[in-house]
């Protein structure tokens, strides 16, 4: 589901909250906007090519399983733009960027096996951002005084060229309550 | 003036040994990060298997053709799209108004005239051919050139390879013009040339380049084995500059060089002799075309497909002065006979919204997963498209866009049929490049 | 009246030819498209101040008078962010930027008095792009070759800092057929 | 490491001086140009007077307390805009995520911390301080500073001004934290301290800044005369970073600085004393409030009217983690009462598109005029508002945008009454600031 499905349907069920009689303008926006009534289905995309299912994780054709959705299982906590649809991976950086040495770390459950995994959210470098699929999930996220935790810091900080161009999402452990 | 700098290459190379030095260490970084969050971590019994920090995609080799380039003045860099599997294969970061990417057939690599200021927008010029590795998609080298680059909003003809891949000719406007030559063999300047009065540059020849003049004349620059220059030819007039000028956005069949004027006269070139010669003018309007006022127009209003003599021109409907005006319509013609062979009405392009394309409801149940491409196409006021490119290969594609959307429309190019849209990332589409032939 | 009246009235227009059968939809969409039916009737912008005259130029009241619009009559030739728009004058050069030496000229009617004026387009220079009043009239530019008449060209080009802002149009003189 | 360059400045005036020695002659080369053309130019027996090349606009002195600088984070650069006129005044360019200018109360200039590349997105990293004339929006100076300033999207605290006007607090962290500090009226780099484990930066007092620490405590740094470390103190932790850690957007109100928490819980820290006073916690949110689930959020979500006492809160309907969610409504408090007082629903920020804000009929006769205005605020989804700020004057006004439109709204901040939208020219809005009390 793409940030607009989100803000379509968002937006169609802001204005269903706001609108005290069903005119026919706002059902019609409603019918434009997207329409909170209609079911949002997760299909496979038309271009994509079928991908094969990753030891241990969702179904890829659904958007828990697919490294191109903002609601893959990894993401819980990224703020940026997925590596995944810039030229990388979910655990590789894009074309003639760098993987930042340093970055800050999430807590994500994985629906197949219900497991707690330790995601590090490494940033891609050195070049400008990719401007595709942005997303933002925050869950955790703490401020920039509590870096290990903040995905508002830009983690290029560490290497040669900072600028900042997408995140990964790569699996370093389990996590088990302490 | 340019100063010299460390190859950024090489400065990337370093880099690269220091993240695999590191990456072995940077696990341990990471799980005391983790333990001072209060969590335990384990290291099996996990059913995702644990993955590996640091790695860095590299393109397929060969590059495909219906690979493309789509340039976004405004962000400062060009994408690299895959039309088949409508996928972002990476992206060049560019300098202030950078335009054209120049790549060879015999080498891996593609070459980046840019303009940077030492503070973003003011202070010291620099201007550099980057030499960018093809597969990589990263700077291994650059060299430095006068800081007179020519800055327009052309999306081509600033600069052009040596048809031996040898030398790269960049034109310079300050508003004296000239050629700044560069060996990217050697990867080292070899020199300017003056050439007043002549602006723009088109490869000719194995070391030759064209230029149009402010009269309506070619000037044809030659270069010696040491990318001086070698000789220079000024031609007869062949179009009248104030009357009926002929576009910057000419195109390239096999030998000739097409020019189309704002009236619709193709002019052609053929840079196959020892000189140029200038074809008799053919039109791609008849009466009937021009009584309906349609016109030529747009960013980069042609494209042609060697392989099959086809020539693709964006057409509006629109008065005189309205060469920049988007098309409407694609008009195909057949360059063995002249004669126009197909009218392709233009279909949205598709809104984007800082990057991502405005659609949704892809994954809703039918026919609901239709509702946006029937929006845009039957109620979305449409833009109008600004660029038009063709592949080539032997199952070719066409791709158009729009100076306000950074998404395409792909067709088949051979049929006119649409395919679908794919999403740049860019804010706006300035040029579109289809750089690989099958090998 | 802005690039979006211009692009919705083209829009609105648009869809009245392709739209065969005058629909409840396409009656709709004319509506929030603007509708070609509607008048285009040039009146003050609601919070702009009133402005006097200038000596010999149309009535700043109406967009052939107003150095704000696209419309202004000597925007012939222009393509480009407006000064007037972007801190500077249809004269002068917005706050921190730095005229360009050399320009293209264009020949524009003043309808005030039906006499033909040269007008000269300087780039205003130094910093980014200002983004606001983009416009683009084209009558008599002619291709990049040709410079003295080209308006593609970044004429910030003789100075120190070339980066483009915006444009202005200034009166040099009366064009009389030689 | 960061080079010395000529400081902008300087070179500017030899500029200025060029183009009034050049437009005497300038006028000459645009006459044989328009000679080149075939026109006869008559310079008399027009209406409208010939007029001179080469003026730039100054801002009027001094500036207005209804002037706001407007981020945009993506085009890098903030604009400047008077929101009584309705109109752009100018702006300033900036580096790599610049964040916030300091606004001193005494001197006509103001302070930008900004990071280069030497090839824009690659290369040599140079930090830098760039000293601005307030009213000729022109760099005259900068100072260089470690290449280890603090790149992240926060929209403020990331460089603070001591309360004298005389010391720039600049946040480094590589990740390891420190400051750098600049005499801003010296104009020279003082020095970097180092503070571990403590982040980002407020003035508090003469020669005083406060920093947070991972703990939930307090940083005290004092300088001395030349801008050294006089004294660090570390307070008591004064809120859990865990369970409810308040955020980066403080306001200051007075000698406190108003910090408040993902739950809404309002921390004040009076600054007046020697040391730092840490007031007991009040909360934004009643019981009702919770159970609704409003909670605070935004990327610069407070303002505070000081002279008035009035503190606004952008607040939304959201479970956990929802500290960063855009605003549906505003919430006004008096920090007397520590009451709220109103709830303003927002208008939507009007749509942009490209810098231009997307409105239309503006000049169509009555009712038609107010289309658009009711499109926006009754059909179109409003994106929720991420940033509010308020002028500090008598007559004080609130603006509030979005990070998906270059458009602002403005309400009277008294009466909280809509008054109207304005276009920056941005393509989103990530900061607002209000730097101008009235004199």
């Amino acid at each position: 589901m793409s940030r607009f499905d989100l803000w379509f349907a968002q937006s169609a069920r802001a204005l269903a909250r706001r609108t005290s009689r069903r005119s026919f303008l706002s059902r019609l926006a409603t019918l434009i906007l997207g329409g909170s009534a209609l079911p949002l289905l997760p299909v496979a995309r038309a271009a994509a090519q079928p991908r094969a299912p990753a030891p241990g994780e969702p179904d890829p054709a659904t958007p828990a399983g697919d490294p191109e959705s903002c609601e893959y299982w990894r993401h819980c906590a990224i703020d940026g733009f997925l590596a995944s649809c810039c030229g990388g991976t979910h655990t590789s950086c894009p074309p003639g960027t760098e993987m930042s040495l340093v970055t800050w770390l999430g807590t994500c459950r994985n629906p197949a096996d219900g497991k707690d995994y330790v995601i590090s959210y490494n940033d891609c470098c050195g070049k400008d951002l990719c401007g595709r699929c942005f997303c933002q999930r925050n869950e955790g996220d703490k401020p920039v005084y509590y870096p290990s935790k903040s995905n508002d810091i830009n983690w290029c900080m560490g290497r040669e060229g900072v600028i900042y161009n997408s995140t990964v999402a790569i699996v370093v452990g389990v996590a088990t309550e302490s | 003036m340019p100063r010299a700098t460390p190859a950024a290459g090489r400065v990337r190379e370093a880099g690269r040994r220091a993240i695999a030095e590191g990456a072995v260490g940077m696990r341990r970084v990471l799980l005391r990060a983790a333990a001072g969050l209060g969590l335990a971590v384990a290291v099996a019994g996990a059913d995702v298997p644990l993955e590996t920090l640091g790695s860095t995609e590299r393109l397929r080799e060969p590059p495909h053709p219906h690979w493309v380039f789509v340039g976004d003045l405004l962000l400062r860099r060009s994408a690299l799209l895959d039309l088949d599997r409508s996928t972002f294969l990476g992206m060049v970061s560019s300098g202030f108004l950078s335009q054209g990417i120049a790549v060879p057939r015999r080498r891996a690599e593609f070459y980046v005239p840019e303009t940077y200021y030492s503070r973003g927008s003011r202070g010291e010029r620099t201007d550099v051919v980057t030499i960018y590795d093809a597969a990589a998609l990263e700077p291994v080298d650059e060299v430095a050139i006068p800081p007179r680059r020519a800055i327009n909003v052309l999306p081509s003809a600033n600069a052009a390879l040596s048809d031996d891949d040898r030398f790269l000719a960049v034109f310079n406007m300050t508003p004296a013009t000239s050629l700044s030559v560069v060996d990217v063999e050697a990867r080292s300047f070899a020199g300017e040339i003056a050439t007043p009065g002549c602006s723009l540059v088109y490869a000719g020849g194995e070391r030759r380049f064209l230029m149009l003049c402010a009269d309506g004349s070619l000037l044809t620059v030659t270069l010696d084995e040491a990318g001086q220059e070698a000789g220079k030819l000024r031609s007869e007039p062949f179009f009248d500059p104030n009357e009926d000028p002929v576009t910057e956005k000419a195109v390239r069949y096999g030998d000739r060089w097409l020019f189309v004027s704002f009236e619709g006269q193709v002019h052609a070139v053929d840079v196959s002799g020892d000189a140029p010669r200038v074809e008799a003018p053919w039109s791609l309007l008849d009466e009937a075309d021009r009584e309906d006022a349609w016109r030529i127009g747009g960013i980069q209003h042609l494209a042609v497909h060697a392989a099959s003599g086809r020539l693709y021109s964006l057409m509006h409907r629109g008065g005189a002065d309205t060469h920049k005006q988007s098309g409407s319509e694609l008009w195909v013609y057949d360059l063995g006979t002249r004669e126009r062979t197909q009218r392709i009405a233009l279909h949205h392009p598709g809104f984007s919204f800082m990057g991502d394309t405005i659609e949704f409801g892809k994954s809703w149940p039918w026919p609901f997963n239709r509702l946006s491409d029937w929006l845009l196409d039957s109620v979305a006021p449409n833009p109008g498209l600004d660029v038009v490119a063709v592949t080539q290969d032997a199952e070719p594609l066409l791709v158009t866009g729009s100076k306000q959307s950074g998404s395409l429309a792909v067709y088949d190019a051979r049929s006119g049929r649409f395919l679908r849209r794919i999403s740049s990332g860019n804010f706006m589409v300035h040029a579109v490049q289809a750089p690989w032939s099958a090998p």
